[in-house]
């Protein structure tokens, strides 16, 4: 394993702090009205994005369902491109055909953001299948909540992806609610990598509050699969901070603020920062400093998805076939 | 007469129906403890208990054909979508079960199982949570459709979807759970298969249900200040529809302009054109127009959206073509 | 578990024996056109459905794949009725208007015969689940094949069984093949019953060639179910000697002539009937008296069918509505 | 010319751009080792290996994603379903996915895909699985839809639609796998989009696809000897529709007939009606008609099956009404 000394522990540090400003500063921005539709925060799980798409390589593709502005940032997207796709603009990543839900950005095989629960898991068993048929060394990243474990489309696309030895990282991040409904609820499993077991596939637990934890395993769990060409699925424990979306309340119906304030002891950038500046990596200066650049970053974003043009009305029908 | 929101018109047929009849239940993603996605089912889970208002796992294949499976041995099973855009996933089950089982076991078992949600777009929900889709519910032999566009004819609908012996499917608009209206006191049914004129008019006949209606009904108003008067007619029943109606009022009007929200290739409205058109082709005195969504994806842009879904501009320049006046 | 002797073998082999010699005839009649469309013979599997339907109580459920006679029969619907379905005449048990993949039976709680590879398995979890609502004791019995293990509807089915404790058994008939592949080329576990892990529901495995594994161990089984109201799977390893369906040839293609014959040896039939005369309990006389006596009901059948009106056209819309 | 079955012709269309494009590959239910359900893909695993012509699990939606994945990395897949029915299995992949990446992504990605496989009904194989589903998917906006009559098309359109950069919708026929017909040597395409008038006439207009066109064909001749010369008009493509063929032809006979082995409601047929309708009410001298398979669920028994399609005398009846002969 890679030692922890070698690890671009501030590189983390700053990913995971500006997808949480920029979430934050988004979700301002959903109340002015400038976002509209359904807008999913990343808010508490910033560390499996981080973590896991720092563990892979940067031609490694990456699938994700609507709760997509984590994996985008994490994956490098432009985060003025990401706002400005949020705010349904010519610049967004998407042209601002899709919005929040739909992130696209061909050019870093960010293959997507998808609105179906489970629809997208057999996208990335097909890329998988093509990068084996290519016998190219990529490898796909899926990420999806736990609520899409019990559905069809999950089983159907691990089946395949182990069964033909696919070069998939199924990563299920589990954040203990799928909307309102715990996992308890939904799932007849508890401990859903289990799952796995029925497509005869290795799975593992990551701690999704730990970016540590996350990058680590996932360093050694990538690498495995690039080099075995065996899919894997990988458990993320993690917690959702924000309502399910913009319209859903933090918490009310189905858990209390208690449980939240309890989650946000292990917050992942919380204990991050707190852990460097102990190990003096950083200083309160240099995380002052970190601030105040994403603040900028975020910030502008906004302006520059202010400023853009609305996508001319020639693209209505212009995406919808290829020439 | 109460007043009350579309939403509380279908909770109260809901929750009439299963004091009425104890094998009537609801199940659906978040009916339960969350009250609903969209509040339809609010304060049910209180009164019913978890065996009535059962919330489920996202699996709407499996729990569509669970509701189907529970009806053919004597159950009333309300199954929600929480957006008709997840019922392709449980199309196999509503269209090769729920349809078909009475006529492939020769009548031995009914299916009575409503299937409902809301469809159509919303505020800029992009292409995946935007759909409508009922043309492809209406294709099949063997379902009833419907799609109540006020309070009124949502409680009396789906009071009589629930109690019918087949399987219906209830289209429901997202746009419309928050919109109001008069409601009559105490028990009643809406007839499945009974259109209704919504406004009386001599120039033009506006067909349309659901969110469309309403749009209608504007555009409606903004003809009648151009001297236009436009009957408007809300099938409210998609499958079987209530042709005598809707000729009766193009007898009267000669011409016909039909609105639906969803894509133009195939829709409900290219059906009842056709149905107009050979019923009486003599007596229109112009081709029937469409309005429908533009055959795209919805896309999320603000402009795009609004450029993608039928208006009422594009309404009132269709009747205007219809008329000859443009 | 119930002392051996007193298990009604005679009946077993009466019923496994009438579903071969039935069979066996309606592929004549197919060849000489009185059947058309598809029709999936189960010879080799008799064990399987005459052991598990003798199990359970005359008013628990069964709901079944397309390849449905056998358990049509074992469940006591009439063979001429049966035949005159494959017929599609009037007197079918379902007025013919379903055939050979949708024979139903209300009067024997015969829920039907589906076509859709794992279509049918969620409707079992729904008659469990109204089991439940109205608390009573029945048990629904769901047979399917091994192909349908990969598929979406078996997964959410069992998932949604397992966790609101529905009263079901869920019987997979692997017979090794889904038409022409092989278990080992559609599933990523060899041993499928391994999927019910996955929805933490307890399997078993039944020798689907030997009527009295099958009976003894489902007999525990149903029972079980019907007392602790919780799901079980249940693998029955089995064969099938014919071709997928009648214009699939029985072997060529993905297997052998040897390999059918070898597993021949184990005829649930020949193999319970040579017991049976080994024990003393039946002659070689009251053997041929049975076959005679099932070859004349299998003549009646078709002579009922032969017989018997086709559906007056009135039918064509009778049943698609209810009024 | 080479006289070859319809499904040699699609077999050969398959191989010839797997040897042309080692992009393009081939993948469903039975494809490989048992050379497919209806032998379409008959010596293809032989000739382009396990890789290239892969057998799967009964799990349509997994394996259909699976395909729109791959094609998003740039390769180019044919999915077989083994019969259309299952589709239904995999509409959400189709038509959420498939149908819109490409506009969701802002044009970032295609989805270079073909599902293809037999639809419609064949010899009384019962309700779930003789149905003709093309009008499901004609709804979609963003697929496109095939649906070849005889071997010369059926080889030049799915080759045009493997190369095409869209989800392509192929629909085949069970019942017109063994017909035969001649195929041009070499490769050719024939475009998607352009419609064929498979037989001249000047009194009536016969618009059908598929299986139907052939039933057309056969009602023509029939008609011929009763003095009626119908023009069969096969649009070969149904979306998009090549409506400036289909309209020639009415404007030049003045009456149409459409006939559709689907259901009624909604069905394509509709549509190309209400097109046909709108563009040219004035020179039509007869309502339009529409033959179409009943609105039941197809049962098995064989007088039921027989009464529930289209047939010639279908056919020859409402061309008769649609001149005024009967
Ligand atoms: C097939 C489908 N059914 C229902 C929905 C509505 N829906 C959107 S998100 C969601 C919950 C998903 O939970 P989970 O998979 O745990 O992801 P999380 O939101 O927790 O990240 C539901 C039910 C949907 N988008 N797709
Ligand atoms: C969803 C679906 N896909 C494909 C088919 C075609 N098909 C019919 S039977 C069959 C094989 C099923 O195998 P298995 O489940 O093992 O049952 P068995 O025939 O062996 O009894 C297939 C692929 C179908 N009927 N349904
Ligand atoms: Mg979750
Ligand atoms: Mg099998």
């Amino acid at each position: 394993m890679t030692s922890k000394q070698k690890l671009p522990l501030l590189e983390f540090l700053r990913q995971m702090t500006l997808i949480r400003r920029f979430e934050e500063k988004a979700a301002e921005m959903y109340a002015l009205g400038k976002i509209a539709g359904f807008c999913h925060l990343y808010i508490g799980e910033e560390a499996v994005a981080v973590g896991s798409i720092a563990a892979a390589n940067p031609d490694d593709y990456i699938v994700t369902a609507y709760r997509d502005h984590g994996h985008a940032l994490a994956r490098g997207l432009e985060p003025k491109r990401v706002m400005a796709e949020l705010f349904g603009k010519a610049t967004g990543v998407s042209k601002g055909m899709g919005g929040s839900m739909h992130l696209f950005d061909a050019s870093r095989n960010f293959m997507g953001g998808y609105a179906i629960v489970g629809g997208h898991i057999p996208l990335a068993t097909g890329i998988g299948f093509a990068m084996k048929y290519q016998k190219k060394d990529q490898v796909a990243l899926c990420f999806f909540g736990e609520g899409s474990v019990p559905s069809g489309n999950f089983h159907e696309a691990l089946n395949l992806a182990s069964l033909w030895r696919l070069p998939v990282v199924y990563i299920c991040e589990n954040n203990r609610f799928g909307m309102g409904t715990p996992v308890e609820r939904s799932s007849a499993i508890y401990d859903i990598a289990h799952a796995a077991r029925a497509h005869d596939m290795p799975f593992h637990h990551v701690d999704g509050m730990d970016v540590i934890d996350v990058y680590t395993q996932m360093k050694e769990i990538i690498d495995g699969v690039r080099s075995s060409k065996r899919p894997i699925f990988v458990e993320a424990r993690t917690y959702r901070y924000m309502g399910h979306s913009m319209s859903d309340p933090a918490h009310g119906h189905y858990r209390t603020k208690a449980e939240i304030d309890e989650q946000k002891k292990r917050d992942p950038i919380s204990t991050l920062q707190k852990r460097l500046l102990e190990a003096k990596e950083i200083t309160p200066e240099e995380v002052a400093k970190m601030e105040r650049e994403i603040q900028d970053i975020v910030l502008e974003s906004v302006e520059f998805a202010d400023k853009s043009p609305e996508p001319p009305l020639s693209a209505l029908t212009e995406y919808v076939y290829s020439p | 007469m109460a007043h009350i929101a579309y939403r509380e018109a279908l909770g109260q047929a809901m929750s009439e129906e299963m004091r009425r009849d104890d094998k009537v239940f609801l199940m659906g993603e978040e009916v339960g403890f969350y009250q609903g996605a969209f509040k339809v089912s609010r304060g049910m889970l209180e009164e019913f208990g978890p065996m009535r208002v059962i919330d489920t796992p996202i699996t709407e294949a499996g729990f569509t054909g669970a509701g189907i499976g529970a009806a053919m041995v004597g159950l009333r099973p309300i199954i929600e979508m929480m957006t008709f855009n997840f019922s392709i996933l449980a199309m196999d089950q509503i269209i090769n079960n729920a349809a078909k089982i009475r006529s492939m076991s020769g009548g031995q078992f009914k299916v009575p199982i409503v299937v409902r949600g809301p469809g159509g777009s919303a505020a800029r929900l992009a292409a995946q949570h935007s759909q409508s889709l009922e043309s492809l519910y209406c294709h099949i032999a063997g379902l009833k459709v419907i799609a109540p566009s006020v309070p009124k004819d949502a409680k009396g609908l789906l009071k009589s979807a629930i109690r019918d012996d087949n399987p219906v499917i209830c289209f429901e608009a997202q746009a419309l759970y928050g919109t109001m209206g008069d409601v009559p006191e105490g028990d009643y049914t809406i007839p499945i298969g009974a259109a209704d004129v919504k406004r009386e008019g001599r120039d033009v006949t506006l067909i349309a249900w659901s969110k469309m209606l309403l749009l209608c009904l504007r555009a409606a108003e903004q003809l009648a200040q151009q001297g236009i008067e436009a009957e408007v007619v809300d099938p409210r029943t998609l499958r079987p529809l209530d042709m005598e109606t809707i000729l009766n009022s193009v007898r009267k009007t000669h011409r016909a302009v039909i609105v639906e929200e969803a894509w133009p290739y195939g829709g409900v409205s290219a059906e009842i054109s056709d149905r107009i058109t050979h019923e009486a082709l003599d007596i229109l005195d112009a081709p029937i127009e469409r309005v429908t969504g533009e055959d795209v994806p919805i896309p999320y842009a603000k402009n795009l959206e609004q450029a993608a879904l039928p208006s009422t501009e594009k309404i009132i320049h269709a009747v205007k073509k219809a008329m000859y006046l443009e």
